[in-house]
């Protein structure tokens, strides 16, 4: 599959007209699942285990 | 060449043929690498072993030094000197200097090699089955310890071989900014240059003479925290140059250009600032070191999340600009709109994917009590096979696919083994880490040949689903990551063994940033100021716990050599 | 340097998403009181170690360390301790024998080692250490109820690192008091 | 073409079949599907399931799964009785694998006959954790009434592999001539020295 010219260029965008909502959407899930996980590794498996370190 | 358009080889040979040669090393250091973590996988997982399990520790120091020290050391010696070329417009001197860090890196290697398989081949007197980590006491044969210094000096001179180019080039182009790529591969550099002072002064002051047995008896705890100085700074000498492949070449791939420049300047010069003094986070749980360096370590290594968050921001908004160039829609959609049949970007968006999986099990780890939980058990290879294994690993097969067409004037072949590849390393990867990462919350130790529970007594919590469906996933992910190697190796042999093509098919023009580097502060550039700055953060971490360690005789507590 | 709003927003959010992780561990010590292996345990002479385990020294020649017993010391209320040596290949006590510690106790255990850098890792609990010749690892660890605990190695220390094993065996009082050792 | 089923050797150039022509474009598209549908696919379910199941560790028993684990000391350990099925002492003094240039384990019983005279003792063969089977003979020979005496064997194991079972087999004098008691015993963990 040769690469044309344009690679699939369908228009321009500049700087000032471009503003990443999908990036940002991406952004939020991934930091949502890292709140989630980090909120259960901490507190169900750290500390909900058996003979705990005190000292 | 006989190719009609000029390739990067055609511009600048010497920088080419430098490349070539560190791309060859390192494309056999990942072959006999990788040969080693299949045995390894299968062996651990009791799914088909061909050595006595004692033997395992020796292919493990292999796939260790041959991956993670060898393949990448010296993926990043050719990525750097093309980075350096490409962006200057200017051929590495080449002269007996830029050949002398080649020879001394790869002599170091033969030599360490050697040593290390020497404990396999009874002809061969030597043995290294120290780990690529060679705590002390732990003692492997001297030869081992001569050729990681030789591979660690010859990076050194590589360094000093892209920084006179840079100021050869700076004479010629007084008041202007630094270009990206050059900026990239310098910053690295200094953060190299501090960071393997650590590491040179444990085997070149403690390490080396105790083993040639000139000092009869050495420190664990010193050695220990000057490997980890070096130990954690070098995952980001594995990481940068994928960055770099990320902030400069990935946004074209995509049909897009880079969000922004300074941002991608802010992020490694952040990294400068912030790898070295944070060590003690791979030493949570040793004796000796107060609880108040360990918790400085770990704020330092929950602030040096913010660069990789940045970036993450940076590369997939790259990303989608060049969907949307392509006409891409909505707020999840534009991803279908991205040349997925493209094995170079396949590979850097998968490998970028897994990075923040890859991430998260970091920051448990950086986690100071929480590292309680999975300290040396299977999840920190989990972890690592993420980070160094994939974001950087299939990164650098990604750029390969892009870049070697461009150093041989040779067009890819094989295109199909090239587009699967990417797809077969993320799914074995997903397979092996997960499990990996599943087998450590339920207590699995890292680096055993057998796992502990089929010995008597030895005994594990059912985690979810049983034990043997984890060993079974290990052993499903490592032989598709092996199938993942053999491809892209098949790809690459039959590349550079092809006859040169009229054209090379490759697009090797790198569009402007979005927002250039000309509206950012000039300070920016400034590395000298940077890397001081570096030091007095490393001062601060490391300063007095060093000096307390020095303080009660530099070799005692000391403990005598042990063969493994 | 013109910077991006979203940029801005992500920075905020990741510092912010920083300064939680750091919080939360900050609240794990505090709270729980979770702590980490200090030096407190003190060094101590490798050479010695290995010397009083061959019975060529005493273990009251031994800075800070006495000889290592299957049952845990009694000091006094629900406190108790235990010494425990980690060599190349085996847990003392642990391997041969158990290491026996009465429940609902609060046990610190000082562990060293004479030969090489071994894990001592009780699977399935928060207690994971590094062993260091000429250091000692003093920790210490409250054992609610009854069980037994598998105690792995997760340090390479050589050839059969692997078959590094041994058990905690954490017995009623009335049976503890019982058993001689 | 499905590639990656043959372990492409890495010299040997296999002519693919370059895609030529717009046919073959078109099923390149629905094999690319399918390879994104399995490669991103198969990884978000094992991701899922991981997630659900470590929830569900912690859900239904909160907490035990990971609790106490360990199997109660099954085995035989230093200072237990070896052959419980015979009423004579046969007491577990030492079990040890030496790691020197081979890996050898050294069992010592001592043994008390508390019955009548005659009575014996022999250890034979021992079976490591991955089933190998190690020969040995090592007998006390007849013994007086009430005599004591310590038996000891060695045995040169397969490099890497620790003992887990050892045949134990006794001659009692009895009323009706001699029976012999023999029993697969397994040890508890057998400390292994560097």
């Amino acid at each position: 599959m040769s690469t044309d010219a344009d690679d699939g260029t369908v228009r321009e965008i500049g700087h000032d007209e471009f503003d990443p909502v999908g990036t940002a959407a991406l952004i939020v899930v991934y930091f949502i699942i890292l709140v989630v996980m980090w909120v259960f590794m901490y507190f169900v498996e750290f500390l909900g285990r058996g003979p705990t370190v005190v000292g | 060449m006989a190719t009609n358009e000029t390739t990067f080889a055609d511009q600048f040979p010497k920088s080419a043929r430098l490349t070539r040669l560190s791309f060859g090393v390192a494309f056999t250091a990942l072959a006999i690498g990788g040969l080693f973590g299949l045995i390894q996988a299968l062996h651990r997982t009791d799914i088909y072993r061909v050595l006595p399990s004692p033997d395992y520790y020796t292919l493990l120091t292999g796939h260790g030094v041959l991956l993670a020290l060898v393949f990448t050391t010296f993926f990043i010696a050719g990525l750097f000197s093309w980075g350096i070329s490409n962006s200057l417009d200017r051929d590495l001197p080449g002269d007996w200097i830029s050949w002398s860090w080649w020879i001394m890196m790869t002599v170091g290697t033969v030599m360490a090699a050697l040593a290390i398989i020497g404990a396999l081949i009874p002809q061969i007197p030597m043995q290294a089955d120290v780990l690529f980590t060679f705590y002390v006491p732990l003692k492997g044969h001297p030869v081992f310890y001569i050729g990681v210094v030789l591979l660690l000096v010859g990076s050194w001179v590589a360094g000093y071989d892209w920084f006179r180019t840079f100021w050869s080039w700076r004479k010629d182009n007084r008041g202007e900014r630094i270009p990206l790529q050059t900026f990239m591969v310098l910053i690295t550099m200094l953060m190299w240059y501090l960071s393997t002072m650590g590491v040179a002064a444990e085997v070149l002051i403690f390490v080396l003479p105790w083993s040639l047995g000139l000092v009869s008896q050495i420190d664990p705890l010193i050695t220990r925290t000057l490997f980890w100085f070096f130990g954690h700074p070098v995952v980001y000498f594995w990481l940068l140059p994928a960055y770099l492949a990320w902030y400069t070449v990935l946004p074209k791939l995509s049909g897009g250009r880079l969000f922004s420049d300074p941002l991608a300047r802010v992020v490694f010069v952040l990294f400068l600032l912030l790898s070295t003094p944070v060590g003690y986070h791979h030493q949570y749980i040793d004796p000796g070191i107060s609880e108040g360096f360990k918790f400085v370590a770990m704020t330092n290594t929950m602030f040096l999340l913010l660069p990789s968050f940045l970036t993450a921001f940076t590369v997939v908004a790259s990303i989608e600009h060049g969907a949307r160039q392509r006409g891409g829609k909505g707020y999840l959609s534009w991803l279908r709109s991205l040349p997925w049949d493209e094995p170079a970007f396949t590979g850097m968006a998968l490998a970028g994917l897994l990075f923040a999986a890859g991430g998260f099990s970091g920051m448990v780890n950086a986690g100071m009590n929480l590292n309680y939980l999975v300290h040396n058990t299977l999840w920190v290879p989990g972890h690592f096979h993420l980070t160094v294994g994939t974001a950087a690993a299939l990164t650098f097969m990604a750029v390969s696919y892009w870049l070697v067409p461009q150093l041989t004037g040779k067009k890819l072949r094989l295109r199909a083994f090239a587009l699967i590849q990417p797809y077969v390393w993320f799914l074995g990867m997903t397979l092996m880490s997960n499990a990996m990462h599943r087998g450590g919350l339920i207590g699995l130790p890292r680096r055993t040949a057998e796992p502990e529970w089929n010995l008597p007594g030895g005994s594990f919590s059912e985690g979810i689903g049983s034990l043997n469906e984890i060993q079974l996933q290990i052993a499903v992910g490592g032989i598709l990551l092996f199938t993942g190697i053999v491809l892209f190796l098949a790809v690459m042999v039959a590349t550079w063994m092809g006859r040169e093509t009229p054209t090379i098919d490759v697009d090797s023009t790198i569009p402007p940033a979005l927002s250039g580097a000309e509206n950012s502060p000039r300070i920016l550039d400034n590395y000298r100021l940077w890397f001081a700055i570096a030091v007095v953060l490393v001062v601060i971490a490391y300063g007095v716990p060093l000096w307390d360690m020095v303080a009660d005789g530099v070799f005692s507590p000391g403990s005598n050599p042990v063969t493994p | 340097m013109e910077v991006h709003r979203f940029e801005k927003i992500w920075t905020a959010a990741a510092l912010l998403l920083i300064v939680g992780f750091i919080s939360t561990i900050v609240y794990g010590a505090v709270g729980p009181g979770v702590t980490m292996v200090e030096d407190d345990g003190g060094t101590t002479d490798q050479a010695d170690v290995s010397a009083a385990l061959a019975d060529e020294l005493d273990w009251s020649q031994v800075e800070n360390f006495e000889a290592p017993t299957p049952k845990a010391q009694h000091v006094s209320g629900d406190k108790y301790e235990a010494y425990v040596v980690t060599k190349q290949f085996a847990f003392q006590p642990g391997t041969g024998q158990p290491l026996r510690v009465p429940a609902g106790s609060t046990v610190t255990l000082y562990v060293t080692s004479p030969d090489v850098l071994h894990g001592f890792e009780m699977v399935g609990t928060n207690v994971n250490l590094i062993i260091m010749p000429g250091q000692i690892s003093e920790i210490t660890v409250e054992f609610d109820e009854p069980g037994t605990y598998s105690m792995v190695c997760s340090e390479y220390c050589g050839a059969a690192h692997h078959v590094m094993e041994g058990r905690v065996e954490v017995v009623p009082q009335s049976q503890f008091d019982s058993t001689e050792g | 073409m499905v590639p990656g089923t043959d372990e492409g050797s890495k010299t040997d150039e296999t002519a693919a079949t370059e895609d030529a022509g717009a046919g073959s474009w078109l099923n390149r598209r629905l094999l690319l599907r399918l390879i994104i549908v399995l490669a991103v696919g198969i990884p978000i379910v094992v991701e899922g399931l991981t997630f659900i199941g470590l929830v569900g560790e912690h859900i239904d028993d909160d907490g035990a799964a990971n609790g106490p684990n360990g199997a109660d000391g099954d085995g035989v350990e230093i200072g237990e009785d070896l052959l419980p099925a015979t009423d004579q002492r046969e007491t577990l003094s030492a079990a040890q694998v030496v790691v020197s240039e081979g890996w050898t384990l050294t069992l010592a019983v001592d043994v008390n006959n508390t019955g009548a005279d005659g009575y014996s003792l022999r250890l034979g063969e021992v079976t490591t954790g991955s089933g190998a089977v190690v020969a040995g003979d090592h007998a006390t020979g007849a013994m007086a009434a009430g005599g004591t005496t310590s038996l000891s064997g060695t045995w040169d194991l397969p490099e890497g592999q620790i003992a887990e079972t050892v045949r134990v087999t006794a001659t009692v004098p009895g009323p009706d001539g001699p029976q012999t008691v023999s029993r697969e015993v397994r040890l508890a963990r057998v400390p292994v020295s560097g």
